[in-house]
């Protein structure tokens, strides 16, 4: 079932909280909302679900606009950012609920319940009560509750942002797994790099209720539409250096007599315009501690140390920027190292609209 | 309730050995006539305002109704009874027999005494004066003719038995029932008459704050400094109490409670306890009449096996076996048949009684001006008042009743 | 650094007697009760006395708390001398239907008011409305419902009289469980919905056995209001056939004398079928689970 | 599909108002007919018949001295009954709003109170303010004090506090009963932060509890009030409103011009004042208490 | 205020949920719980502040013994996992309880909301009540009413799992430097593998209820305790290869032939142990479309492309192995590559206890 979102707002008393949103997604396509705490992403999946009335715009569910049909004639399975969990009822119960109440049988019931609980490994704690599990715990419940059907709609609301990253990695295959299967439509909320480029088919980044950019993962994060896209999608975030374009010498000059090349169709790109932002991300900084042809001198002020690599915080002209170095890299602050870029992973965006110049 | 046929009846009765007698005559009277009669029964309380809506709404829901004398006139004022006076003559009688003490017949016409006959007596009451003869003999008291004699007799008890009482306690000399309304008029009245006081002149107006009426609730007062302390607060049950646990000497009473004295369950003065008439005073000492009627509802849907039934339950054999029933009879006949002279001894001195018993204004509006005038009796009791401020806004509240009814 | 010291002496207190405080606070805890169950139960045990002596018992000076010979006078008096049997059946009947329709209208009714979008406060008005049909005395109403009744033929029936308790207990339990609804999590009905049931599957399902504390309170109330109403009762019947037990027992205050041990024998009597209740339903009044239900 | 949805639809809109719609029809039935008489009756005065139109029902009320001190007593009774009746319940829902061994026996006998008849309950008390026989003096007797002048329901001085201490007596476990169902239906999380916060029990009380309480404190305190402002049965076996007017209330008042002196006008006439006082308190307590409600 | 678990153990019914756990922590010391879901780090804390009973053992707080001290007199802030806010106070006065209770001046507490709202990101929030914030406010508001008091401790139960990756590096810094300004010890649990590294002065890592390693993010990383650490921490997750030492040929070998060279003190490490597990992780095995001397031959059996990176899925003899590889790596199902180990970087545990061989 397609899902189709036009120009759906949604005011709380003064707040605009969803502002004409326009979305369509295809039928059994898997879609990640993306979007800062706040943005609008959980009450955009509540609208889709009936749960919030739509203060203007109409939904579509494959043909039907389904603004009027109540909740539980959508055919919907939700996982909610806040578990809502049945308290009275035990944890198996919990998650054979939606059978209940279609009155599936006994026997298939007890088989289904048996299924998901243990795709979920919580398969000890069916006799308990919410109250009585972990925070972990009691998501994985929820989550159970919602992939025990196979309706029409999954939305799921950051089913997976109480998880260690063990189960986290395990359940996101999982849920790949079961949406290749049953092919259902998926809306999707993460705050989680990793579960929005392996699993969605798309990614909609939403900023402040409005949509910025729907596209595919890879497109999203290696060609962001404009600069909130890019400073927002990817950790750490991609780094930015104000300045102006130098035709003549083919340059981009930053503060601090910065210098950077740029090539024919970059140049192309900005067509004439002179005050232009630069981002680059930081897997894109190559540092070394001697000066090389064309790099860039800058001063390191701090290095977080991460396990597999090593963050490297870097003062360059007037700019903060942070590059990512190998995991046994190490320098004290103010130690001066040279900064390369590969600037032909360089994006660029207007200095005032923020807009990618493509 | 039947229609036409008349093959039943129903009843409303006081719950009490009143409305119990009467049950049983209904049974009896099924028995032998197989009218069958169903009994409504309700606490004494209630029983007036069930008739009241009931008789107001006139629903027909009863062939027949008790009711307490005080009630009478409001109920024929507003004509809510039928005249038996047709139903008589329609069995070719005058009208009741002469053998119905007259006090009794009189509460039964509207207006009293004179006008038609809305009722017939089925229950005697009146009060008597009861006194613990033992107590008397003892400190060798003379016999009760006035008030006088009373409040002497409670003093010398009140100093001489301090200790007298069955639980080692105190015996009081008199014991009052003087609780907000009804109780307080009911037993201040026969000092009230006695000290030559009236309730209203010949013009209806209030005359409670005559010089004789505030006297009597002075020395009403007086008696009360020999009642238990709380009497202002006393029913029957507290008097009655007092007088079965041998707390208190002298009261006045109902008959209702004679045979209690001689209950072991209840008494602790059996054979102790006498009765004589009402004391008297300025006036020969009258006692507070307190019948009870039955009456045949205006709406009532079978008349004429009603008014059988009535005339059946009020004769002389019915009225006796309600004697043994333990409610005292109407009918001179019956108070003096030796079977039951016998049994209740006390026979003599309540047909005395009653004969010249003297019965509660009738004006519709009693049971507000007895309400009135309880207050005030209270207030005095209490302290809150002193008799002539009692006395004196009694009477202003009294007229603003009888003003308001107009 | 003040807030360091004041915490530390704080601390060191609490050290101090900490175990001793938790038992003191303990044994405080049941003193309080038992003195309430004291004061609760004296009158009730006083009532019991006096249900088993004889009159001579029941006013002797000193009172007689323990040593009396007991009797069970009053309670033949009160069970054979008149129908109580049927005045008991009544009573069950009545007071448990009009429970049963109460607290059933009552709780949707309250759902709706509690959880339903309503135009502009109109559910608040409703409420109020529904509350003040409640204040007008019984002892006025009672006149026009006797008329009522009587128009509609149902004067002196069961039916008036349940119809009469329901009327009168709706109020009660419209506002009582509005007020336990608007405490449930809305989460809960939403995933309910979502999980594909209806409103009322929902309410069945999931937010009645939340408020079972608050239903249980209402129940019982419901249950007591009706069973002992006496003004209704007395208005509205007329024979046997459909009188209360509170009529029945009122009936034992006679003109000349009150019939204290026959009252107390059917005050006893009539408490037992509520205490009862009240015990069957305890385990209901216990927490409601509303605990961890939403993040 | 569609027209099942469309149906659904429209179902799902007048869900609310099929929900309310029976409670309020019982309530419309059974209290606008009573209400139409009675303002019909409180403009005439005689019954039936003789009935004449005129407003002397409502001007006499001004210039009737016993009903404004009935009106006063009314106050004073339900002012004082009601705060110790809140104080004390909600004490004893606090004591018991806890695991303890017990409980739920407790719990059930703290209600004992409410499942008593009012006519036994204004008997057996009855029996124990006597001041020669009662259990009250006699047990003071036992303890050597002197009870010559606590003649309790024989003393104006008394007489109200008196009723006051059998209705607190009977109600507190009605308000212990609906807090006590409110704390049960408060989850646990606020209490937990209170104590991270470092609030002392006081202020988890002052700050997490009542406010969280209110509905039920609502609840409470209007439906106490309400019946406190009518209250009848235990003063009528009582006291009858004595000694000297002591404990008259307003129902009292109006049931003996209802049902005594069959003046049912002046009684409606009252009732009305009654209603409008009801009103106005009742809609203070709202205005107070009513937890603002968030859609 | 340092912090000592002697022996604590912890049992739900049947179930014993924290273990005979022993854990110093120092004052002034930022330590980072880390543990599967359900492993039983709530619970630590909530004994920590007073809100479980333990069932055995001793928590000191400083030099006394806490046991019976009630909660409120500990002097703790905690960030619940469950927000816990106030329902029917407004976030300002949530956020302002704890001075509420302490009695502190009107003034200076708006001052302190103020700075911690805008800290927070929340400062438009301040007149809403909780259940009119989105999950991410939520959670902010709960650590806000925590940071809002200078405590002797603390709590802090996945204080940023519902806030989106900006915000979180963000709050991250201030937490990191709130902690640094104030000294004051904190018990930090999440999930997040980069709070853990960049925040904790040392991380311990729990199974079931059990202490298994408490050390520097670096050693814990670099020198895991056993295999369960090794597995648990890290993104893709250690690469485990079973095989058995060859001492006279000085390698080490796995299923269909894999062989690896071994070093002296590896092979020293093992003394004479016969089974052992190999451990690698993702980011040492290098990957080669061409053959090259000593590396092993493998197939591709899938990719995930992360934007950042590209993690290939392998399957080398009969194990699977995940590699990391530059972001526009690219490879087809079953594509034949070479992977090269970084043998220097292997890791090595006992088959049978799994525990690390140094
Ligand atoms: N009240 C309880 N009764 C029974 N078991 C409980 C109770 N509370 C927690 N548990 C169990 O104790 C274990 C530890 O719970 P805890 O909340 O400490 O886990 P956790 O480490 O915080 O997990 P998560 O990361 O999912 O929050 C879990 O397995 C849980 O099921
Ligand atoms: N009932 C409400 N009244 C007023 N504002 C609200 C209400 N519910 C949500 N909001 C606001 O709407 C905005 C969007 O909320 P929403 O829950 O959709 O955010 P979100 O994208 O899910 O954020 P998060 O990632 O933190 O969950 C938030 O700023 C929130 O404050
Ligand atoms: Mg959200
Ligand atoms: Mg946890």
């Amino acid at each position: 079932m397609g899902v189709r979102f036009e120009n759906i707002t949604k005011v709380f008393g003064p707040a605009v909280v969803v502002d004409h949103l326009n979305l369509a997604v295809e039928n059994g396509e898997f879609v990640v909302l993306l979007g800062p705490s706040g943005c609008g992403k959980t009450t955009t999946l509540r609208m889709l679900a009936g749960l919030e009335e739509v203060s203007a715009g109409d939904i579509y569910i494959g043909a039907e606009r389904v603004n009027d049909i109540p909740t539980q004639h959508r055919d919907i399975a939700m996982v909610f950012q806040s578990y809502a969990l049945y308290p009275h009822m035990t944890i198996a119960e919990n998650i054979a609920y939606p059978l209940r109440v279609r009155k599936t049988g006994r026997e298939e019931t007890r088989r289904r319940v048996e299924r998901v609980a243990g795709m979920l490994e919580i398969t000890g704690l069916m006799a308990r009560r919410p109250r009585e599990l972990s925070g972990g715990e009691r998501q994985r419940v929820a989550l159970a509750r919602a992939i025990i059907r196979e309706p029409r709609l999954y939305l799921m609301d950051e089913p997976l942002s109480n998880l260690d990253a063990r189960l986290r990695v395990q359940m996101r295959g999982e849920l790949k797994r079961l949406q290749h299967e049953l092919g259902t439509t998926t809306v999707y909320v993460t705050h989680d790099q990793a579960e929005a480029m392996t699993l969605a088919h798309r990614v909609a980044v939403m900023s402040a209720g409005r949509l910025q950019q729907f596209d595919t993962p890879m497109n999203i994060y290696q060609r962001p539409a404009n600069r909130f896209v890019a400073e927002f999608v990817g950790s750490p975030p991609m780094n930015f250096i104000e300045g102006r374009t130098d035709a003549g010498a083919r340059v981009f000059r930053g503060s601090r007599g910065v210098a950077l090349p740029l090539s024919e169709n970059q140049l192309g790109r900005m067509n004439g315009r002179e005050r232009v932002t630069l981002g680059i991300r930081p897997e894109h900084l190559l540092i070394s501690r001697a000066a090389r042809e064309g790099w860039q001198p800058a001063h390191v002020y701090v290095t977080e140390l991460m396990g597999n690599e090593t963050l490297v915080f870097l003062r360059l002209g007037n700019e903060k920027i942070i590059a990512r170095a190998e995991a046994d890299f190490r320098a004290d602050p103010e130690t001066p190292v040279w900064v390369g870029f590969e600037m032909e992973r360089a994006d660029f965006f207007d200095a005032e609209s923020g807009e990618a110049l493509r | 309730g039947g229609t036409g046929g008349a093959k039943q009846l129903t009843l409303a009765v006081n719950s009490g050995v009143e409305g119990d007698a009467l049950k049983q005559a209904a049974q009896d009277y099924e028995a032998q006539t197989g009218v069958h009669i169903q009994i409504a029964e309700f606490p004494y309380a209630n029983l007036f305002e069930k008739e009241l809506v009931d008789l107001g709404a006139g629903t027909g829901a009863y062939d027949l109704i008790m009711l307490d004398d005080p009630w009478f006139p409001k109920f024929s004022t507003q004509g809510f009874l039928t005249d038996l006076q047709p139903l008589f003559a329609k069995r070719g009688r005058g009208g009741p027999d002469e053998d119905f003490v007259p006090s009794s017949i009189a509460l039964c016409r509207h207006p009293y005494s004179t006008g038609a006959l809305y009722a017939l007596p089925y229950v005697g009451n009146s009060q008597l004066f009861f006194y613990r003869k033992d107590l008397f003999e003892k400190h060798n008291l003379k016999e009760l003719k006035t008030w006088d004699d009373v409040l002497a007799a409670a003093r010398t008890i009140n100093e001489r038995e301090a200790t007298g009482a069955p639980g080692g306690g105190k015996v009081y000399g008199y014991v009052m029932r003087a609780a907000q309304g009804n109780a307080a008029v009911a037993d201040f009245m026969p000092i009230f008459w006695a000290f030559g006081a009236e309730m209203f002149d010949a013009a209806g107006r209030p005359t409670v704050n005559s010089a004789e009426g505030v006297n009597a609730l002075k020395f009403m007062l007086e008696l009360g400094k020999y009642s238990p302390p709380g009497y202002a607060s006393f029913n029957a049950d507290e008097v009655s109490a007092h007088l079965l646990q041998g707390t208190a000497a002298m009261s006045i009473n109902w008959p209702a409670w004679i045979s209690s004295f001689s209950d072991a369950a209840k008494s602790k003065v059996i054979g102790k306890m006498d009765f004589t008439d009402m004391p008297g005073a300025k006036l020969a000492g009258r006692a507070e009449i307190g019948n009870w009627l039955i009456a045949i509802p205006r709406d009532a849907k079978n008349m004429d096996a009603a008014f059988d039934f009535l005339l059946w339950a009020t004769t002389s054999e019915q009225m006796k076996r309600s004697a043994l029933r333990g409610n005292p009879p109407t009918r001179r006949s019956v108070f003096t048949d030796a079977e039951l002279l016998a049994k209740f001894p006390a026979y003599a001195v309540q047909l005395r009684s009653l004969e010249n018993s003297r019965p509660r204004p009738r004006t519709p509006l009693w049971n507000e001006i007895e309400n009135t005038f309880g207050i005030f009796l209270s207030k005095a009791n209490t302290g809150e008042l002193t008799p002539e401020e009692a006395m004196s806004r009694a009477n202003a509240e009294i007229a603003k009743i009888i003003e308001s009814g107009r | 650094m003040k807030r360091e010291t004041q915490s530390d002496e704080r601390r060191v207190y609490a050290r101090a007697g900490q175990a001793r405080r938790k038992a003191a606070a303990r044994v405080c805890v049941y003193a309080l009760i038992m003195l309430a169950l004291l004061a609760t139960l004296a009158p009730v045990y006083w009532m019991v006395t006096i249900s088993l002596k004889s009159e001579v018992d029941q006013f002797a000076v000193p009172p007689r708390w323990l040593q009396f010979a007991p009797t069970l006078a009053h309670y033949r008096d009160a069970f054979f001398a008149r129908s109580f049997g049927q005045y008991l059946i009544t009573s069950l009947i009545v007071s448990v239907a009009s429970t049963a329709c109460a607290t059933t209208l009552g709780t949707l009714a309250a759902y709706a008011l509690a959880r339903f979008r309503w135009p502009s406060r109109v559910g608040t008005r409703l409420s109020l409305w529904i509350l003040s049909t409640r204040m007008f005395p019984p002892i006025v109403t009672a006149i026009p419902l006797f008329l009522m009744m009587r128009d509609v033929r149902l004067l002196n029936t069961r039916a008036s009289l349940i119809i009469v308790y329901t009327a009168f207990n709706l109020p009660f339990v419209v506002w009582m469980m509005r007020g336990f609804f608007q405490e449930i999590p809305r989460d809960l009905e939403e995933a309910a919905r979502v999980d594909g049931d209806s409103r009322m599957g929902a309410l069945r399902r999931v937010v009645l056995p939340l408020v079972a504390p608050g239903l249980a309170a209402t129940a019982i109330f419901c249950l007591i209001i009706s069973w002992n109403e006496l003004l209704f009762a007395l208005i509205l019947t007329q024979t046997d056939a459909a009188m209360t037990l509170p009529v029945g027992i009122a009936g034992r205050v006679t003109q000349y004398e009150i019939k204290w041990g026959v009252m107390s024998a059917a005050g006893v009597v009539a408490m037992m079928p509520i205490l009862l209740f009240a015990l069957s339903v305890q385990r209901y009044l216990v927490r409601g689970l509303s605990l961890g239900a939403v993040k | 599909m569609r027209r099942r949805q469309i149906l659904a639809a429209e179902y799902e809109r007048a869900l609310p108002y099929l929900l309310v719609a029976p409670t309020l029809l019982v309530l419309i039935a059974l209290s606008i007919y009573p209400l139409i008489y009675a303002v019909r009756v409180s403009f005439q005065t005689g019954v039936g018949t003789g009935a004449r139109w005129t407003l002397q029902n409502f001007t006499r009320l001004a210039s009737d001295s016993f009903f404004l001190s009935a009106l006063a007593h009314t106050l004073v009774y339900a002012v004082v009954a009601l705060t110790f009746e809140f104080l004390l319940g909600l004490g004893l829902a606090l004591l018991l709003n806890r695991e303890m061994r017990g409980r739920s026996l407790f719990r059930a006998t703290l209600l004992v109170p409410l499942m008593l008849p009012p006519v036994v309950v204004g008997v057996v008390w009855r029996l124990m303010f006597n001041p020669n026989f009662g259990a009250i003096n006699g047990t003071l007797k036992g303890f050597g004090l002197n009870t010559e002048a606590l003649v309790w329901t024989a003393s104006p001085k008394l007489a109200l506090a008196s009723v006051i201490a059998v209705d607190v007596w009977q109600w507190t476990p009605f308000v212990f009963l609906v807090l006590l169902a409110g704390l049960q239906a408060i989850p646990q999380e606020p209490y937990e932060a209170a104590l991270i916060d470092g609030s002392s029990p006081w202020q988890t009380f002052r700050h997490i509890t009542l406010p969280l309480l209110k509905p039920a404190i609502l609840i409470a305190l209007l439906l106490r009030t309400m019946d406190l402002l009518r209250v009848f049965d235990q003063i009528f076996i009582l006291t009858e409103g004595g000694p000297g007017f002591a404990t008259e209330t307003i129902s009292l008042y109006i049931y003996r011009a209802a049902f005594r002196f069959g003046n049912f006008g002046y009684a409606a006439a009252m009732s009305f004042v009654l209603l409008l006082l009801t009103n106005i308190i009742s809609l203070v307590y709202i205005r107070l208490l009513q937890r603002q409600e968030t859609a």
